[in-house]
């Protein structure tokens, strides 16, 4: 019930209601909200435009601030999450506070959603009411602001991450990179050449690697994972967990001497790097570049760790330089930063999810990363491409779209298997001479010079069978077939079902959200779409923000995405860190609560509800109170308060209650 | 049932997870019915049981909370503590003979505008069975009302 | 100058504000002095229509308890309105309702018919029902009061200047009350004239608040003997304090028994129950729906309990008729 | 555990052994079967090609009959049935013109059917009524040194993959694992074992047939076990035209799943329909033997 003596100085609102084009005009009859709008209590002025947001849309609303003394503004357009802040900035510019204004949404809300045009003219007027009803209790507010943290945090040392760091660290800014392997580089890391032009991955990568680590603002962290973020845009606060590794690396010069000293004198076990087509030890590198070049020990392989007995070889090759330290413990580090970069990257779709395609039951079955490993040249067969049982295939069929465009698993395409499924033709072809085969649905080569590399791949005589392979079987039909691996697969360009036999299949396996995924939204307090990718602000004019302030996205966390455009991403991700860091302060939404000490019952409800622990009780006045820097402004308290004594900025008791009153009205 | 009633509900849909899921349900323009009109707060956890009984009186046939699934609240535990007080209102209301059917808290992510739509068509529909919620206010009764 | 006239008159209440005055013990001998009591029913024999003979605005000020439930209280609250410069509502039947207006969870029939057809006390005539008009033997028609089918608080049916809150008042309040009215002071209309703060903050158990005050589970008085020194809502009793004004001095609390509410919310709040059900569900201290449904089992009557002195004043004062479907 | 019985025409006629060795094994679980009384033909085959709305009031009346029984189940141990049947359930739900000509029939009769009882397949109540562990508990003769195909073929799973998956079924490889036989990699396992064909278009059904059979064999499996008395029978039959028209030597003895089951658990072979076999098992079975002594 809105008490009139709350009202200050008689409210003169401006009502502006937009067309948006067509996008609200075709739906909602614009003119007959504004006709509505400017016979509502206190309107002094509604008019309608074409785009409010445009300049001149704008410099309407300042004029009329000016001219008609207008000190309330609404304008009823989009989501305010998409131009609340544009209009604030307008009104303030008009010369009145920027808080005085209210936004309604009749696009998304209304006119995209809603079938009958007379029901979306009856919503929007009703949203229209009751923002009008609203924003007369609005107040005066000014945005709080903080100082911000010079820091930046990165998490994942994929190129992504990578990039990102460099950037931010090239602008003197220093970085904190965590990666949860014992080194970085990521998957790209793992390819041999990249597409389409056939630069090896490693020789392009590897500097980029070296110099994180060289750089001297950078503070690389791997092996190490984020365990808890706390604080906000500006301000965060993050816990970082290093898992040991057994070797102290401000001691190890990287001679790997003690991996050589390993009482197992040759590797045993399987690779997680290689993924298991190459063997280690206990004591390994991931990789020959591996960034920082400091082995690791395998607690659950290493001998002395199972046995307690163990002639220590390691030690003894490591010598006075005494890096390795089995008694190392988990540590935990306590960093703040004022912004967060997440390339977290993605995982690679589990081909066996599909048992018709044979992954894991004929040993001739590979997926697409796998093959990566074999034709690189620091692979576990130094690049020769051979079949398990050592022979060279002379025949070899690449499937396309394995675990992407497939309602059974994964709807999306994952953008990248069509390319790098033509790169491993070409290098099987120019390595092996072996005839290979792509079954494909499509072919989507977009990007620069992709079309061009395809058209080679095609004057290279590789064959491309239009159609969705239906089984990958080792029956023969004929005897030509015998021992072969049997393609089965409808060419859809010749209308008839087709046995390809093979020495070895390639499953182009699809891109998806790293399996923990989830946590690590929770843990970051950010959103995902409905596939696991995690959600930027806007689609398209905030690709690399997410709707956590001074969060933002790099590379495929976000979804499938090429080198390239992981880079760019990460430039952008970078950029937008150091916009935040450089202007030294946010300007928070000033929707903080407070506890009025004349109404407060010292109950202390509130105390204990806080997630934030903003509020404390003053045992000598007998008050709870808030601590506004660390209220982020939920308005739990609010709505528990039993006296009425806690309240919210922007959302007022009575600005809630007027605008439920308006809705229904 | 009366074919032509069309519910007026009121969604009091949370910032960060059920208000940008009807954002989405926008910009892939999918279609629900007109009855629900979303005011916003930041939080679940900001839905004051009086803003609830106050738009029953102000003549609202349902009311539509919205928030985050449980671990997903932007705010650690608002969705837990809308729960609660939603679940002891909804304890109360029969006595004031309104069917706790007309409140409904769901749980919908940014991402699930599809499940937006289909509850919204949902409630309506449910709204329809239990027909108008005659606001009980006698109003002639009440010659004189108090500011 | 003439001392100043004062009325008191009662409508649907139990007569615990009569008390309230009477319980003014000596100091009621200084107001009696300094008024000059025109209409009082309950002590003095004046008649309606001795009020009816007053000019309006007559009456200085009247004091009116009880709830609005008959034409008549209707008819005598609008006489007194017409006769007085200022009507305070006295007490908190007057004020929001009170436990007379927990009749609005249901409706005239359903009492009418439990009074006087199933009231198990109930022993003559079963087909007597009060009629409003009866034909006496000598004298013609006599008429007697209509029964509404609502119970309204005095400021749902007159213009109210000022609300003297509690179940009953307490002579302290009505005294102070009373001397600010007769020096003039006056408060802004529409006061309520009681401190503007919760009970918890003149409860001396306030201290003993732990430092979360959340609690596992809710307990009923009959249950326990709580503790006399620490809060009794940390002890899981529904001690309605946090939510209701104060000025009793937590005269049931001293007595180890948890607020009931009687005198009202604070000013802010709209609704009295909805604010004291958002407290108690807020301070459950589970996110497993089992164990929150157990907890709340143990309110098996929310609106009694969060409405018992307020329910007319509530944004919903009275059960809706489902005559839909 | 009790089941309403549907023996279907052909476990009568080529089929007997499978159903006596089904009978073993059942009453050796004690597992009671009560044969639906008054029973009819399942519609599958021929009337399903000719007149499609007699064949689903034919199938709908043995399960109204059971309905009738007040049961929810009917258990079928032919494929072809199961499918029909299954297959009835299916359409009366989907097609509501068919669905009244259906109900019509049966009314006319004075039965009535509401669509709700389930039909269940042999290895389904074994794996997942009376359960492998359990199963498992009662072998007396581990398979052990046994490799052998299990073939599902088409109906088991086809098009209604109602207790496994539709794409690589394992409920009769993890069955024969439990029994202590090596279970041989066989991706043929739902492929068609050319039914009816080799009896129409000879080139056609005995090629379907070859292929199983050769890849069985160059797999080195001692036995090929069936889930469909059909298949069995099919695959068995013809293995010596088979041999001379594709100059291969395809002979590999072919059971019944209930029969394996049978000599797992100790049951004489004599009670298992052995005799009724073309392609002898013996060899194969001694091979247990060995493993077992040595």
């Amino acid at each position: 019930m809105p008490n009139e003596h709350n009202v200050p100085a008689l409210p003169r609102i401006g009502v502006y209601v937009c067309h948006c084009g067509t996008n609200i005009a075709a739906r909602v009859d614009v003119a007959a909200v504004t006709e509505y709008a400017s016979h509502l209590p206190y309107v002094s002025v509604a008019r309608e435009y074409k785009y409010v947001c445009s300049d001149p849309g704008q410099e309407l609303i300042k004029k009329d601030i000016e001219e008609l003394k207008l000190n309330r503004v609404i304008v009823a357009s989009c989501s305010p999450h998409l131009h609340e802040h544009t209009f604030r900035l307008t009104t303030q510019a008009g010369g009145i506070n920027p808080y005085l204004f209210q936004m309604v949404n009749i696009r998304e809300h209304v006119s995209w959603v809603t079938e009958d045009s007379a029901a979306a003219t009856a919503k929007a007027k009703a949203l229209v009411r009751a923002a009008v009803q609203r924003v007369v209790f609005h107040e005066e507010l000014a945005p709080k602001s903080y100082p911000v943290h010079p820091q930046v945090l990165v998490v994942g040392g994929g190129i992504a991450g990578i990039h990102a760091a460099l950037t931010l660290a090239n602008a003197a800014k220093h970085v904190y990179l965590v990666e949860r392997e014992p080194s970085i580089g990521g998957h790209m890391a793992k390819f041999d050449k990249t597409f389409p032009t056939l630069d090896c991955a490693a020789c392009i990568l590897t500097p980029k690697m070296t110099a994180v680590k060289a750089h001297p603002n950078i503070t690389l962290l791997t092996y190490s994972e984020v365990t808890r973020v706390d604080g906000f845009v500006g301000n965060y606060r993050v816990q970082v967990k290093r898992k040991p590794r057994y070797v102290e690396e401000n001691k190890c010069l990287g001679c790997l001497e003690c991996i050589t000293g390993c009482v197992y004198k040759d590797a045993r076990y399987p690779s997680e790097f290689e993924l298991g087509l190459g063997k280690r030890k206990p004591i390994y590198v991931p990789f020959p570049q591996a960034v920082p070049l400091v082995p690791v020990i395998d607690a659950e392989t290493c001998i002395l760790f199972k046995s307690g007995k163990c002639p220590k070889g390691c030690v003894k090759a490591c010598g006075d330089r005494a890096a390795i330290n089995f008694d190392q413990k988990e540590e935990v580090l306590e960093l703040e930063v004022g912004a967060i970069i997440l390339a977290t990257g993605f995982q690679t779709f589990d081909a066996g999810r599909l048992p018709f395609y044979g992954y894991g039951l004929y040993p001739n079955v590979y997926t697409s990363l796998e093959v990566e490993r074999l034709v690189n040249a620091s692979g576990p067969t130094g690049g020769e491409i051979v079949l398990r049982d050592g022979r060279r295939p002379k025949r070899v069929g690449i499937i396309h779209c394995v675990g992407s465009r497939d309602d059974q698993t994964n709807r999306w395409c994952s953008r990248v298997c069509c390319m790098y499924s033509l790169k491993l033709a070409h290098l099987i072809k120019e390595r092996t001479g072996a005839e290979v085969y792509n079954f494909y649905i499509d072919m989507r080569t977009p990007g620069k010079g992709f079309e061009e590399f395809y058209q080679r791949l095609l004057d290279e005589q590789v064959h491309f069978i239009r159609g969705r392979v239906g089984e990958v079987n080792d029956w023969a039909a004929i005897p030509e077939e015998e021992g072969k691996l049997i393609i089965r697969v409808e060419d859809t360009l010749i209308g008839i079902a087709r046995r390809i036999p093979v020495d070895m299949v390639i499953l182009s396996v699809g891109l998806e959200p790293q399996a923990d995924a989830a946590e690590v939204r929770k843990l970051f307090n950010i959103t995902s779409s409905a596939e696991g990718w995690f959600l930027e602000r806007h689609p398209k004019l905030a690709p690399v923000n997410t709707f956590s302030d001074g969060i933002f996205l790099a590379g495929c966390c976000q979804g499938p995405k090429d080198i390239p455009d992981s880079v760019a991403q990460a430039g952008a991700a970078a950029a937008e860190a150091l916009a935040l860091i450089d202007k030294g302060c946010v300007e928070l939404e000033p929707n903080t609560a407070w506890i009025d000490a004349e109404h407060c019952s010292g109950c202390q409800a509130c105390v204990a509800l806080c997630p934030f622990t903003a509020i404390r009780f003053d045992a000598e006045r007998r008050v709870s109170v808030l601590n506004e820097a660390l209220c982020k402004g939920c308005g739990t308290c609010v709505a528990a308060c039993p006296s009425g004594a806690a309240q919210q900025h922007l959302f007022l008791d009575e600005e809630l209650f007027a605008e439920v009153e308006g809705v229904l009205a | 049932m009366n074919e032509d009633f069309e519910p007026r509900i009121v969604g009091m849909f949370c910032n960060w997870c059920t208000y940008l899921a009807a954002d989405l349900a926008g910009t892939s323009r999918m279609k629900y019915p007109p009855n629900v009109h979303v005011v916003r707060t930041m939080c679940s956890g900001r839905v004051d049981p009086q803003l609830i009984l106050w738009a029953f009186r102000c003549g609202a046939d349902g009311v539509l909370v919205g928030g985050c699934h449980f671990g997903d609240c932007h705010y650690q535990e608002g969705n837990h503590k809308a729960f609660r007080r939603i679940l002891l209102l909804k304890q109360l209301l029969p006595q004031l003979g309104i069917e706790p059917e007309r409140l409904r808290l769901e749980w919908i992510s940014a991402a699930e505008a599809d499940r937006l739509c289909a509850v919204i068509a949902d409630f309506r529909e449910q709204i329809r069975q239990l027909g108008p919620l005659r606001a009980p206010l006698e109003e002639e009764k009440m010659e004189h009302v108090p500011a | 100058m003439s001392r100043p006239k004062v009325a008191f008159y009662w409508c649907a209440s139990c007569g615990g504000c009569e008390e309230a005055v009477v319980d003014l013990a000596e100091n009621i001998l200084p107001v009696v002095e300094a008024v000059d009591i025109v209409f009082w029913p309950v002590a003095l024999d004046f008649k309606r229509k001795d009020v009816e003979a007053l000019e309006n605005r007559a009456i200085d000020v009247a004091f009116i308890n009880g709830a609005i439930r008959l034409s008549e209280q209707e008819e005598m609250a609008k006489l007194l309105r017409e006769k007085s410069k200022l009507v305070v509502a006295y007490g908190t039947c007057a004020y929001l309702g009170g436990i007379p207006g927990l009749a609005n969870l249901t409706d005239r029939e359903s009492i009418l018919h439990y009074v006087y057809r199933e009231a198990p006390s109930l022993a003559a005539n079963p087909d007597t029902m009060p009629q409003e008009h009866v034909r006496m033997a000598e004298d013609g028609v006599l008429e007697l009061p209509h029964f509404d089918d609502t119970v309204r608080t005095l400021d749902q049916v007159i213009d109210v200047d000022y609300y003297i809150p509690g179940c009953p008042p307490l002579p302290q309040l009505t005294l102070e009350a009373v001397q600010k009215i007769l020096k003039g002071e006056l408060p802004p209309k529409g006061a309520v004239l009681a401190p503007a703060q919760a009970l918890c903050q003149e409860c001396e158990r306030n201290a003993s608040k732990p430092e979360r005050l959340m609690i596992s589970d809710i307990k009923r008085v009959h249950e326990v003997i709580p503790d006399a020194k620490t809060c009794l809502l940390a002890q899981g009793l529904l001690c309605l304090g946090p939510a209701t004004r104060g000025g009793c001095g937590a005269l049931c609390v001293q007595a180890n028994m948890p607020c009931t509410g009687c005198f009202g919310p604070l000013e802010p709040i709209r609704d009295f129950g909805g604010k004291a059900l958002s407290l108690v569900a807020s301070i459950v201290d589970s996110t497993d729906e089992k164990v929150l449904r157990e907890c709340f089992a143990k309110i098996p009557d929310p609106a009694g309990t969060f409405y018992r002195y307020s329910l007319p004043a509530a944004l919903l004062p009275q059960r809706r008729k489902i005559n839909a479907r | 555990m009790k089941y309403v019985y549907f023996p279907g025409c052909c476990i009568h006629g080529s089929g007997r052994h499978c159903e006596e060795a089904l009978f073993a094994v059942f009453e050796k679980l004690g597992i009671e079967l009560e044969e639906l009384p008054d029973w009819n033909c399942c519609g599958s085959t021929v009337y399903l090609a000719i007149d499609e709305p007699s064949m689903f009031a034919l199938a709908a009346r043995n399960l109204a009959l059971t309905q009738k029984l007040g049961e929810k189940e009917l258990f079928t141990p032919c494929a072809g049935c199961f499918l029909a049947l299954h297959k009835t359930n299916d359409y009366l739900a989907q097609y509501p013109k068919l669905a009244e000509k259906v109900h019509r029939a049966l009314a006319a009769v004075g039965l009535e059917y509401n669509g709700q009882v389930q039909v269940r397949h042999l290895v389904d109540i074994l794996v997942n009524d009376y359960g492998l562990e359990r199963l498992q508990s009662q072998v007396v003769r581990k398979l052990e040194g046994l490799r052998v195909v299990p073939y599902y073929g088409c109906q088991f799973i086809r098009p209604y993959p109602v207790f496994d998956d539709v794409y690589s079924p394992t409920s009769m490889d993890r069955l024969l694992e439990c029994l202590g036989a090596e279970v041989v990699p066989y991706p043929l396992k739902t492929r068609c074992c050319g039914g009816p064909l080799a009896g129409m278009v000879g080139e056609v059904g005995y090629r379907l047939n070859y292929l199983l059979l050769k890849e069985a064999k160059r797999r080195n499996a001692d036995l090929v076990v069936t889930s469909c008395p059909f298949c069995q029978f099919n695959l068995e039959c013809y293995q010596d035209e088979i041999s001379e028209r594709y100059h291969e030597d395809v002979h590999i003895p072919t059971l019944f799943i209930a029969q394996v089951v049978g000599v797992a658990l100790g049951i004489p072979r004599e009670q298992l329909g052995f005799r009724r076999l073309l392609v002898s098992p013996e060899p194969a079975l001694e091979k247990i033997k060995e493993v077992a002594h040595a």
